[in-house]
């Protein structure tokens, strides 16, 4: 067996750990060792490729590792879990830029290419590209660096097709002009315009999507980044990269498909729609009937006789970072006797998973944790529902006003418990623009102020006792 | 009776490309069986830790860093080093970060 | 693109085929969609291969296709659904020869081979032959034409120890002496000496196990095809051979460990136990005390009184071909306005889902049948459970004798329900050859008879109304 | 700047072996996946159709038994032929009668 062997088994080694880690994130029992077996492979497969003979100097090796190593510990490190929609949508931008940069470099040395390599490089290039410059723009929404409404302009349809019409040609130009032979200036020249025309591609992209579907794009865009790594796999004709850049696509994919599931709407509408532009935005406050605001003191009087008291946080409790606020209202609850239970929408904040992870964060444990198939059939039951800072993902329009944009969208039925109280600062829509009824509603009660601050005199009112 | 012939058997050919492509299809099916499998509490994980292996793009990139194949090359490479391995260890590390705050009813209170 | 391109890229589409169609296989409304795709993938294979340029003669290809095809279609078209056991275990014997003798004339052409060829060479004759031999025998038990008791004889152990010794130092003189670069006689005898061993392993694997535990000698079976089929793939170099071996390898030992543990067993108690062996077995009928039998007339007041009556179908119904009739009696009942499903335990019967099958062709809906687990917790508000022909599967001892070997087994706690009606024709054991106390319990009524006879005489009461 | 090399990148001679290797390893998790999913309700027919599918054996019978290498290369392999096209037509057709059989609630009564 010669060395060559024994790298590429490695590789598989390698692929079958990616593989297994991912298995173990099937369950929140053996979700950290799967992430460690992953991270595992990934040494196994960095380890291995260092004792490539291809491989003359390994100064700048260090270097690079170095400082994407610090840069990396630090940020993970230092995030807050509330910012980690932020976080995804920039790693997914390295992802895509460093693709980009292996298929460049690998065009570089100046040797010829078959068409085949050629059109490899050209794909590496292209995804990921679209993924680096997509992603920073969807990072500055979120991050509202960036204006979070959809960016829209006359002619945007015509410049865009103009761009990917652009590109295809140059693609074609690059790949199959004199069979790929010789590098020369000229094809060096095209090289560098797909790479540009890449990146105005991934912003054009991205601009016309508002910001309350940012965390569709970032998943699209987490799957890209599988894709451009996929295509690096073929331009280095590597089995681990193919393997593992298609196990990220897959997931960016399925994740994409449930949240627009979740919010019933169909990809090509998320994507092209505009939805969320001025034009379809509502905003402002209560044309549809009286709020009923009420107190904490009163509130807690409503809470404190209560039976069964479900949560139900959104992007409010994220903002108002009020997660442990209300872990701690709801211990009050349980210690009162009270059945508590934490009912968590698929698109509740502003990535999938989002709420899970901060009451994860606040302790709560996440078999108290409960989805709205679950919740809905016996809402009847449930005295009173504690919504904290969601909007969207409660309004009832989405059953009854079959004009509404979000008519269709599965919702936690909050509406048909015996008491809800809304706790968020007014009464102004959420990321959806869109005016929400139950706020109007005879058995509503609105907690007005921020979340954490609302929530912590409930708990103080059960202490105070 | 025993002929000595070599028959070119086709598969003995099976051209590289087509191997990868096998890998690739086999890859997409066992990632869209895996993936479905995911709880939704671990959405979020499953996206950070998919940010991370995304970073496997670091062994091509290590490949040009080290190829000593003249600057450009090695400052190309050097960077996909360096954006990669942010990936690789930003991501791993927030993962864990995040997996290790789960807890199950009975661990806490 | 040159042929051989072409061909493998076809290879790639019918592994997608058979992958696609084994997905589909994971519902019943899309089940059969995905066997016809799976079918279109063999089709595209064996087309795509006829065009090998290494093929010059289509004489025997014809000749060996249209008598297999034939015989194929005869034995589909004509066997029994209670046959199907033994149907399936003699197609895991022909699967297991037919990579045994691709390995044979790939060794034969007299041209040298590389060690990891031999290898593989040798693995596709070992596990092929063993296939072959021990599904014979498993048809053989299955069928009666031999004894189903376990067979064994003083040092049974230690021939198979020099049996698997033997065909060790074969496999390693075969594969790695001189290179293997010239084929020559003595190779040629070792390697026909592997081939014989493998047959008697075959047989010595299957002789000392038990009747009642040959569906789990025939799902391992399979298992072993699937893998026969691998080693031929890495013979001939073949992508489609080593997919399609590993799905089936992989579903053999899927069904294994699912019926191993439905029967509360390790795989190494069943395969070296020799579990019901005369020395285990018990026979005979009523130590325990008095069974009340009843006749028809009887158990018709009992049933058309009943709310909801479940049935529990085991090999007995297959071996009275009762399930025409317990549908109509379930039809009857249902008229009545009577609530009726039927439990099937995963074990029933002589082969994994025997009993859905049966049901199946007697038209039951598929969404009529429950499993023990749903059953179980509510088994106190079942009014009736009439057993049709199963007895191991409703063994309270599995529960209450901790002595007994089958205590830990899953079952169909029956003796639960208000009233239990068990109809076999005598108070003999089932295959496993143990005692079974539900006969003897105060709510449990024997209706003695043949179970179609028995069943078409309550339908019969229920018509003459 | 620019260096004509042909630096050997190992990838570009993956050996055949080990890609199928990687082949194997991908079907199998792949095939637990798929398979665990199969209702139990369909596992007669899920043998039987395996039945069929490792009847994809006769793809090596058919080169052996075409490929001119002399009678007794051409018996084995005919026999190869005829066991196999046993297992893929009795497998699928058996199979597919089964299928058929299974109905919902509203399809009958
Ligand atoms: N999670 C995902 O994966 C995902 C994916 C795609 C789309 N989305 C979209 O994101 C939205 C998520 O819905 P959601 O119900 O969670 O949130 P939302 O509809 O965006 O509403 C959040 C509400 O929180 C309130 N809030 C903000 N800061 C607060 C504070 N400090 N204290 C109290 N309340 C505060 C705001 O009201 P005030 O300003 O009155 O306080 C706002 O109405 C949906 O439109 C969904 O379609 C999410
Ligand atoms: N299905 C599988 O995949 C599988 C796998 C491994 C092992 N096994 C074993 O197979 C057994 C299956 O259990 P089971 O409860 O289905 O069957 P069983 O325990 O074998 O009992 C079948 C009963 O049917 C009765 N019977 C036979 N012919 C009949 C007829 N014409 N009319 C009425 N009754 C008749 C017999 O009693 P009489 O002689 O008194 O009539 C016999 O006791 C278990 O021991 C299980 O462990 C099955």
């Amino acid at each position: 067996m010669n060395g060559v062997v024994v790298i590429n088994i490695c590789y598989v080694a390698a692929a079958i750990l990616f593989i297994y880690g991912l298995k173990l994130l099937g369950s929140p029992a053996t979700a950290r060792r799967g992430n460690q077996i992953s991270s595992i492979g990934m040494l196994l497969a960095v380890v291995v490729t260092l004792f490539n003979r291809g491989i003359v100097d390994y100064t700048w090796i260090v270097v690079g590792i170095a400082v994407g190593g610090v840069i990396g510990v630090i940020v993970a490190r230092t995030v807050a879990m509330t910012g980690m929609p932020e976080m995804v949508a920039i790693f997914n931008g390295f992802g895509g830029i460093a693709s980009l940069l292996v298929g460049w470099a690998e065009f570089h040395p100046g040797r010829g290419h078959s068409p085949a390599t050629l059109v490899a490089i050209a794909l590496a290039v292209l995804i990921g590209g679209i993924t680096f410059t997509g992603s920073l723009v969807a990072y500055g929404k979120l991050a509202e660096r960036i204006t979070s409404k959809p960016i829209l302009f006359g002619g945007q349809q015509i410049v865009n097709a103009a761009l990917v019409l652009a590109v295809l040609v140059l693609g074609a130009i690059c790949c199959f002009a004199d069979g790929g032979s010789s590098p020369g200036n000229a094809r060096y020249g095209i090289f560098i315009a797909i790479v540009v025309v890449s990146f105005i591609l991934g912003v054009m992209a991205v601009i016309p999507i508002g910001g309350a579907d940012m965390p569709v794009v970032i998943a699209l865009l987490n799957s890209y980044s599988g894709l451009a790594a996929c295509a690096a796999g073929f331009v280095i004709l590597n089995n681990v990269l193919i393997v593992s850049g298609a196990l990220v696509g897959a997931s960016g994919l399925i994740l994409t498909n449930i949240m627009c599931k979740a919010m019933n709407r169909s990809l090509a509408n998320v994507l092209f729609s505009g939805f969320g532009s001025a034009s379809t935005s509502g905003g402002g406050s209560g044309v549809q009937g009286e709020a009923k605001p009420i107190v904490p003191a009163d509130a807690y009087y409503i809470i404190e006789a209560a039976q069964s008291v479900i949560f139900v946080p959104g992007y409010g409790m994220a903002v108002a970072q009020a997660q442990h606020a209300v872990h701690e209202l709801a211990q009050q609850l349980e210690q009162n006797g009270c059945e508590v239970k934490f009912a968590i929408h698929p698109v509740a904040g502003r990535m999938p998973g989002h709420m899970n992870v901060l009451l994860a964060e606040a302790n709560v444990p996440y078999d108290q944790l409960v989805e709205p198939d679950d919740i809905n059939p016996i809402m009847e039951t449930v005295d009173v529902a504690l919504v904290i800072g969601a909007n969207d993902v409660v309004n009832p329009a989405a059953r009854e006003d079959e004009t509404s944009p979000i008519y269709g969208m599965p919702t936690i039925d909050v509406d048909r418990a015996r008491t809800c109280i809304v706790l968020k600062r007014s009464l102004n829509a959420g990321f959806a623009q869109i005016e929400n009824s139950l706020f109007f509603k005879d058995n509503t009660r609105m907690l007005f102020g921020d979340a954490k601050q609302s929530v912590t005199s409930l708990v103080a009112e059960f202490k105070g006792e | 009776m025993i002929v000595l012939s070599l028959t070119p058997l086709p598969a003995d050919t099976v051209p590289l490309p087509v191997m990868l492509l096998f890998v690739l299809v086999l890859s997409i099916f066992l990632g869209f069986e895996l993936i479905a499998k995911v709880p939704s509490t671990l959405h979020t994980p499953l996206m950070s830790g998919s940010n991370a292996i995304s970073g496997i793009t670091i062994v091509g990139a290590l490949l040009s860093s080290g190829s000593g194949n003249g600057p450009a090359t090695t400052i190309l490479g050097t960077l996909a080093v360096a954006f990669a391995a942010i990936n690789v260890f930003g991501g791993y590390l927030v993962t864990d970060r995040m997996l290790a705050m789960f807890r199950k009813k009975d661990d806490n209170s």
